[in-house]
């Protein structure tokens, strides 16, 4: 044991300062790129940003596709060997079932369609993907992509449609084509600025309490399904555990407002611990309506009940999910300190409240774990009404395209995959945004009223309005039937209405955004 | 390399005798709470290793840590108030000075 | 300049510290999937499940320690979240999920929380100590010493007689069946009580009139 | 018709009103004066009533289809939660008395709504403005949920929950102006009596639920004809009180429930007083269905009854009609007056179902609450209309101001005095049902002397008819205690005609005589309530203005009579067409497989028909005599009153003090502990107290002659030395007691330790160290 810490230790003397020069040099070299190439980016900017979202949505797609088919692979060949593999098979270890390159092409052109002499390499492409060490490898990969990416973006996008909304631009400089590497840059400066401790702070807490705000909304990733087969680990009780690991960002909020030593701080910490041990009772309510329907904690089986198009999403399931919806939303901004629930921060108050005294990185770590958060209630959201992964055209459809790889490939892209998922998130990030810069922030008793008089007895309410009607679901009545198949269809048509009504509304706005500059917007709208 | 009860079990040990020097250490309520809080973690520890371990197909463990948590967490409630009212009173929660009753 | 280097290089580190937390719960993870009826090749007892019980324990038990030996109670309540936090995947290593989850909503997330609130309501000035006698210290020490070694002694000799076979762990279905038929009247009494502590508390905290 | 519809349209028309009732509480202040009035009456009452209609015409459709039965058989019902091994199951009671009483109380209810809504109008500003008027309303729907819960709940744990919610209801709007003292201590009287009666009730379940298992209706009914036949269970108990067996128990600790909530005999001092509550309330709740709750129960658990605990329902509910009846001559008060005679028609309907008259019984109740729930909306319109005038001796003449109130009130007086032709069938509502309860309890003083000629009567004669189904008896077993004393008298037991001759039950055995003296009683108080009730009247509309300023201020108004109208239809025509069938239709079940007798008044066998010859002369002019009678002394004001009154005076002073019951409970209970109270405090200040002071004087003697001479120098420095010396040891020993948890919990651990080390060391070897740990450690 010492021999090996030893070792280590003379390790760090000698690659220690290589790895530091390395970086010494390479920081002028990146400046020098950033120089030649920024010219060339800030041209190609809008096209490089497109179709850089465009290969993630492929890529991500093309991705769970490949571990769908090297699933089924496993499974196909374990039933043709009379094996009987069971339950969800996307990371488990291949140690008892692993794939040979030659049974791999097999399946390749039983299943795949695939011609013989193109199953050559892919079936050497393909073999390693099934082993659990190389998938976490790249779902880890892809988590700390995502976890570093969404918040980046997301700040933009909130910084851009903010400035919209005031009737200005946004950021315009930085990058190019409406400023979309400010982001980036501000992270950057972020990093390089002086990490400052304020005098009488509790040091060693003051440094500790940014990472109880980003590991833990890091970790919520690691159950979040983007896909029937594209989830980091599918926990049988993920949604509690991401509630749990999203309760304890408080901690570090409370934390940081104490170790600063700053009365704002500590006000804003106390706002925070208010509001959030309140909203968790109904936002834990209602996380419990989709819960009570389908019957269990795991989120993909959820996602599974929900599948089958627009009307089987479960927020039209009865009038009570609707709600719920509605009152999970609202307690979804309240956990995640968003306008009109953003009291810990409250600028205009509070100066910045919690983060007052933070600077430089560790201030952008309550940031990122803040939108990343944001994210992650959100991708709740769609996947406990908004039917997760599923596309809101009826799986008939999908169904009538029969089994050919291509025609796997359009299912994956059209019918359920990660890119709806990705989107659902997006267009709820949006009305998150869209509300922040719309409601103004309301008081603390108003808000503490809002979740005990308001939004809790609501919330209860709703549940036991679910309760009974999976309950009465379950009498096999034909009556009860048709008046479910009827509030299906009707809460459908009023959200089908509200889908067409808000590009169209926000087409209209584009259309006219001359006219609206300068005036209220309810001014310029039709009918005034 | 075979993890057993008993490495639970030492486990538990160690954070319940933790627990209770807290408890034997602290003058501040709140101090005495959170060594509350460890033992009784220690014992729900101890009941679920030994649900896994001895309990073939019975949940009676896991069932007595989820009643010992809702205790717990009712009982830190309970106990924070009464801090806060001790805090009213004697504007300090010093265990020491909290002695009205002493005999 | 040096201090953005030392910036830098620091905050690289502790992200991969960060994305190691992650890959460990992860793996932990892969353990606690057994209980839902997923066949897993990394089957209990094994090498990973054993680096990471050891690991857990690691902070569990340096986590309480620091709990009895900071003189600061807002570093206590870390030091004891600590201690949760690896309970909380100690109860997942030991195939109970629900219960893990079930720890971190209602400790990490709630009695953490409402201690740290409190603290914060009864401290006058951020660091208020209250320090103990010496004396004190030294006999609760040795008593505790005495008490850990004894335990130690006995469980390390004791034969159990239970069957010592690792039962698979039970689904969340099944704790939800069983709270409610064979553990029902303690169900309910548990809700009597917290309705109890609700309002005992709402009285505690009301404002003097 | 599909399946479960009619459960789900009863269903929608019981949640309608607890949505009408948070709706008002959470959103009630919103709605504002007249809209949380019409709010209510929408929500609350008029969609149960739809629902109930509805429910009314399929189930008569089904039942002349013929599915009726099947439907019954499945009507929907679960379990709830399964304690122990006894599952408490919840359903819907889907027969016949259910869809006549959902269809009553809704129908009844509505109209009262409606009343509601130009009664508060005027009332509601009283005590805190605004803000109680939708309060009314929302305790109106909060009662409507209960009480339609409580008609269509199956299993008896239900009943009891929305019976227990209908307590609160009651409660909650008795005292509904609560700054006056009168409804306060009104409504607590009516919490507290209802709750020694709920007791009783409890104590039934209890029993229903240990003994037999099950706490579904139809099941524990089976379960207990079954236990009764081959004696186990609750029969296998040798369990007794007062000589009765636990099975007897059982039935009258059901029926306690119902004596609290129809206010019977012992308990019945709660209603009148409950009139402080707003007249709407006291026509619900107090007249037309709350009370009408016990005599449903009564019905519901019919089957789980004992002989001997239906005769103790019988003679409770004879004492009841007799009693108050009489208190009801002496009232002046409007509303007390028709408080009294609703305390004595519920005593004939629970007298009905002790004597067996199921169906008339119910029959009873449903068109009781016709017309007395218009005679109370009558009396509220006369309330309201003479500015609180509650006392009948100033008003007079009203029929001039109050047409339409005069008229709906006579229809009322008329059919609760059971007008009508004898001998043929025309007449109003309590004609028939009275008749009916009376020629049952007939039929039953004086044919069960001799059941075995009886049994004949009734299966010889009436084969061929489908009717005489009805008043099977499929076992006329008692008690197994009673059946071991009765063995060995008599022999003859091939038949099980022994425990037919132990029909009476064990302790009214020993009384013959008993049900032919209630049925004389009953038959008495037939004479009276006509001559009461025609009092009211006349005293209240006719004759001349006996206070000038009650009768200027008399007014009546559209809101207010309309319902008055509407029921006094109700009154006349729908009573006997319509509910009479479906109750004895709902009869077949209802009394089925128990161990006692339901007997249909209108199977024509040789002992009805005798009856109801017997009646026809007896008491078929009945009304016309009290009529007259009360006409004769009130015709011209208040003067032949009064003579008779002076001339009665002990008897009216008796009745005017309703038999100096509340009295007696004062000083038995309240006076009681206060007496208790003065007799400690005497023995503390005239005994103990001069004990301790003779000693005290002599010790004080003794002191002052030893003190001198003693004390300062030999005791004292003994004395000093040895307080000395224990306050040291004092403080000695109080040095662990700091004070302090941490010293506690140190000492605690600290000896655990000691005693850990301890076992430790006397265990030596492993093995024994590792035995005591296990052991220790699992408790085995």
């Amino acid at each position: 044991m010492r021999i090996l810490l030893w070792k280590l230790w003379m390790g760090y003397r000698i690659f220690g300062p290589i790895i530091e020069l390395l970086m010494a040099m390479f920081r002028p070299f990146a400046v020098a790129m950033y120089r030649m190439g920024g010219p060339i980016v800030a041209q190609m900017a809008g096209m490089i940003l497109i179709s850089a979202v465009v290969a993630v949505c492929v890529g991500v797609w093309a991705h769970a596709m490949l571990f769908g088919f090297v699933d089924e692979s496993i499974l196909a060949t374990a039933a043709s060997a009379g094996v009987e593999l069971t339950g969800a098979f996307s990371y488990v270890s291949p140690a008892t079932w692993g794939l040979t390159p030659s049974q791999i092409a097999v399946q390749l052109q039983q299943v795949g369609g695939v011609a013989a002499n193109m199953s050559g390499v892919a079936q050497y492409l393909l073999w390693p993907v099934q082993f659990g060490i190389v998938r976490d490898l790249v779902g880890l990969g892809a988590l700390m992509g995502l976890f570093n990416i969404i918040p980046v973006y997301t700040i933009w996008w909130e910084r851009k449609v903010a400035g919209r909304i005031q009737s200005r631009l946004g950021p315009m400089r930085v990058g190019g084509w409406h400023g979309w590497s400010q982001s980036p840059a501000d992270g950057i400066k972020l990093l390089l600025k002086e990490d400052l401790i304020p005098d009488g702070a509790d040091a060693p807490l003051f440094r500790l309490a940014p990472y109880f705000n980003i590991i833990p909304s890091a970790l919520a990733f690691v159950a979040l399904p983007f896909g029937a087969t594209y989830v980091f680990r599918e926990l049988d009780v993920a949604l509690i555990f991401i509630l749990g690991v999203l309760g304890v960002e408080v901690l570090g909020v409370m934390l940081a407002g104490w170790a600063s030593n700053n009365k704002w701080s500590v006000y804003g910490a106390m706002r925070e611990a208010c509001q959030m041990v309140s909203y968790e009772i109904p936002l834990g309510m209602a996380l419990l309506l989709p819960v009570v329907t389908t019957g269990t904690l795991n989120l993909t089986k959820i996602v599974d009940a929900q599948s089958g198009g627009w009307f089987h999403w479960l927020v039209f399931s009865s009038p009570f999910a609707f709600i719920g919806f509605i009152a999970f939303f609202v307690a979804s901004l309240a956990s995640c300190k968003r306008a009109p629930f953003d009291l810990p921060e409250a600028e205009s108050e509070l100066v910045a409240g919690f983060l007052t005294e933070y600077s430089g990185i560790r201030w952008s770590f309550f940031f990122f774990a803040e939108y990343a958060a944001m994210f992650v209630v959100c991708g709740l959201a769609a996947i406990l009404f908004l039917g997760g992964w599923h596309s809101p055209l009826p799986a008939s459809w999908g169904a009538a395209l029969g089994d050919a790889w291509y025609a796997r490939g359009v299912k994956g892209l059209l019918f359920s995959g990660p890119v709806w998922f990705v989107a659902k998130c997006v267009f709820l990030l949006y009305v998150q945004i869209w509300i922040r810069w719309t409601l103004p922030r309301i008081r603390i008793d108003q808000v503490l009223y809002a979740c005990v008089q308001v939004l809790l007895p609501l919330t209860m309410l709703m549940l036991l309005g679910t309760t009974v009607w999976v309950w009465a679901s379950t009498s096999e009545c034909e009556t009860w039937a048709m008046v479910t198949a009827i509030t299906r269809y009707v809460l459908g048509g009023i959200g089908l209405m509200f889908a067409f009504a808000f590009p169209a509304i926000a087409a209209y706005g584009f259309y006219h955004r001359r006219a609206m500059v300068g005036n209220l917007v309810q001014d310029a709208m039709p009918g005034s | 390399m075979t993890i057993g009860l008993t490495h639970y079990l030492i486990v538990a040990a160690i954070m319940f005798v933790a627990g209770l020097f807290t408890m034997m250490t602290k003058r501040n309520a709140i101090g005495i709470l959170i060594g509350v809080e460890l033992v009784l973690n220690a014992a729900t520890v101890n009941l679920v290793a030994f649900d896994r371990y001895m309990g073939p197909d019975r949940l009676d463990g896991q069932i007595t840590a989820i009643f010992v948590i809702v205790l717990a967490a009712a009982e830190a409630a309970l106990a924070v108030g009464i801090c806060i009212n001790v805090y009213k009173n004697l504007s300090t929660v010093d265990v020491d000075r909290a002695n009205s009753l002493r005999g | 300049m040096t201090n953005t280097k030392h910036n830098l290089t620091s905050c690289l580190l502790r992200l991969v510290v960060a994305g190691g937390g992650v890959l460990l719960f992860s793996s932990q993870a892969a353990f606690a999937s057994e209980a839902s009826g997923v066949t897993n090749a990394a089957a209990p007892g094994g090498l990973l499940e054993a680096a990471l019980f050891y690991f857990v324990a690691l902070v569990a038990v340096v986590s309480s320690l620091g709990v009895c030996f900071s003189k600061d109670i807002v570093r206590m309540a870390v030091w004891l979240f600590g201690a949760l936090g690896s309970v909380a995947v100690m109860y997942f290593l030991l195939a109970a999920n629900f219960l893990g989850a079930i720890q971190l909503i209602v400790y990490a997330g709630g009695t953490l929380i409402l201690l740290v609130f409190g603290v914060m309501l009864t401290s006058k000035s951020p660091w208020v100590k209250f320090e103990c006698p010496k004396i004190e210290m030294l006999f609760a020490g040795i008593i505790c010493a005495a008490l850990l070694g004894c335990l130690c002694i006995v469980l390390t000799d004791a034969t159990w007689a239970g069957t010592m076979q690792v039962v698979p762990g039970a689904s969340v279905e099944a704790i939800g069946k069983i709270l409610i038929t064979k553990y029902l009247v303690p169900f309910e009494v548990a809700g009597v009580l917290l309705m109890i502590v609700m309002v005992g508390a709402a009285h505690l905290a009301r404002q003097d009139d | 018709m599909a399946e479960h519809t009619l459960e789900i349209a009863l269903a929608a028309g019981v949640l309608s009103p607890l949505i009408s009732f948070w709706a008002l509480v959470l959103f009630g202040p919103k709605l504002g004066k007249p809209v949380a009035g019409w709010f209510g009456v929408v929500f609350g009452m008029g969609v149960p009533l739809a629902c109930a209609t509805y429910v009314l015409f399929g189930w008569m459709d089904a039942m002349n289809a013929g599915e009726s039965a099947a439907l019954t058989a499945n009507a929907w019902r679960g379990t709830w939660a399964v304690l122990g091994d006894v599952p408490i199951t919840i359903g819907v009671k889907l027969d016949s008395l259910t869809v006549a009483m959902f269809f009553m109380v809704t129908f009844i209810a509505f109209w009262i709504f409606f009343f509601s809504v130009g009664y508060m109008s005027g009332h509601s500003d009283e005590v805190a403005g605004q803000r109680k008027y939708w309060l009314f309303f929302a305790y109106l729907s909060l009662f409507a949920f209960s009480m339609l819960g409580l008609v269509v709940s199956s299993s008896l744990v239900f009943l009891f929950i929305f019976w227990e919610l209908v307590g609160l209801c009651s409660y909650l709007l008795i005292g509904f102006y609560f700054d006056k003292p009168v409804p306060q201590y009104a409504q607590m009287k009516a919490f507290i009596t209802n709750r020694v009666g709920d007791f009783g009730f409890l104590i039934g379940l209890m029993l229903v639920y240990f003994h037999l298992g099950t706490v579904d209706l139809d099941e524990a009914a089976t379960v207990f004809a079954q236990q009764a036949a081959s004696g186990t269970g609750i029969f296998a108990s040798h369990f007794t009180m007062f000589g009765w067996s636990l099975a007897t128990i059982m039935g009258v600790g059901l029926f306690c429930g119902a004596m609290g909530k129809s206010a019977q005999f012992p308990l019945h001092v709660w209603l009148p007083d409950a009139m402080a509550g707003p007249t709407p309330v006291s026509a619900l709740i107090h007249a037309a269905t709350m009370v009408a709750a016990g005599v449903y129960l009564v019905a519901r658990v019919f089957r789980l009854m004992t002989p001997d605990a239906l005769m103790f329902v019988s003679l409770i509910g004879c004492l009841t009609l007799t009693l108050m009846a009489l208190v009801a001559v002496v009232q002046t008060d409007i509303k007390k007056c028709l408080a009294y005679s609703t305390l004595s028609q519920l005593g004939y309907m629970i007298f009905g179902l002790g004597s067996g008259a199921w169906v008339a019984a119910l029959f009873h109740l449903i068109t009781h609450a016709f017309f007395k729930a218009m005679m109370f909306l009558g009396s509220g319109q006369v309330i309201e209309g003479c500015h609180h005038e509650q006392d009948m001796r100033k008003m007079g003449g009203l029929w001039k101001k109050m047409p339409v109130t005069c008229i709906t009130f006579l229809v009322g007086v008329l059919a609760i005095a059971g007008t009508g032709i004898p001998g043929t069938k025309i007449g109003l509502g309590g004609f028939f049902s009275k008749d009916e309860i009376l020629a049952v309890s007939y039929a039953r003083a004086f044919e069960w002397e001799d059941p075995e000629r009886f049994e004949e009567e009734h299966h010889g004669d009436g084969g061929g008819h489908a009717e005489v189904e009805l008043t099977k008896r499929v076992l006329l077993a008692s008690d197994p205690v009673q059946h071991d004393n009765d063995h060995a008298e008599t022999a003859h037991s091939d038949h099980g005609t022994d425990s037919h001759a132990a029909g009476v039950g064990r302790i009214f055995a020993n009384t013959p005589a008993l049900p032919k003296w209630m049925f004389y009683l009953a038959l008495f108080t037939a004479y009276i309530t006509p001559f009461y009730m025609m009092r009211a009247w006349w005293l209240t509309f006719m004759g001349k203005p006996r206070d000038d300023h009650v009768y200027e201020h008399a007014h009546e108004s559209p809101m207010m009579y309309i319902p008055l109208a509407v029921l006094a239809v109700g009154t006349v025509f729908a009573s006997y067409f319509l509910f009479r069938p479906l109750i004895a239709d709902a009869a077949t079940a209802g009394s089925a497989a128990s161990l006692v007798m339901a007997i249909d008044g209108t199977v024509h066998t040789p002992a009805i028909m005798a009856a109801h010859h017997f009646l026809m002369y007896g008491v078929g002019g009945a009304f016309l005599v009290g009529f007259l009678l009360a006409i004769a002394i009130y015709r011209n004001g208040l003067a032949v009153g009064d003579k008779l009154k002076r001339a009665l005076a002990p008897l009216h002073t008796l009745l005017e003090n309703k038999y100096y019951i509340d009295e007696l409970y004062d000083i038995v209970f309240v006076k009681g502990f206060l007496l208790i109270a003065k007799i400690a405090r005497f023995v503390d200040t005239w005994i103990v107290d001069l004990i301790v002071n003779l000693f005290a004087a002599a010790a004080e003697r003794f002191a002052a002659f030893c003190g001198l001479i003693l004390d300062k120098h030999g005791v004292d420095g003994v004395v000093n030395g040895v307080a000395k010396s224990s306050r040291d040891f004092g403080h000695i020993v109080r040095l662990p007691q700091t004070g302090q948890i941490r010293h506690y919990i140190l000492a605690a651990t600290g000896v655990a330790t000691i005693v850990f080390l301890c076992v430790l060391w006397a265990s030596s070897g492993a093995n024994d160290v590792a035995m005591a740990a296990t052991t220790a450690s699992l408790g085995r």
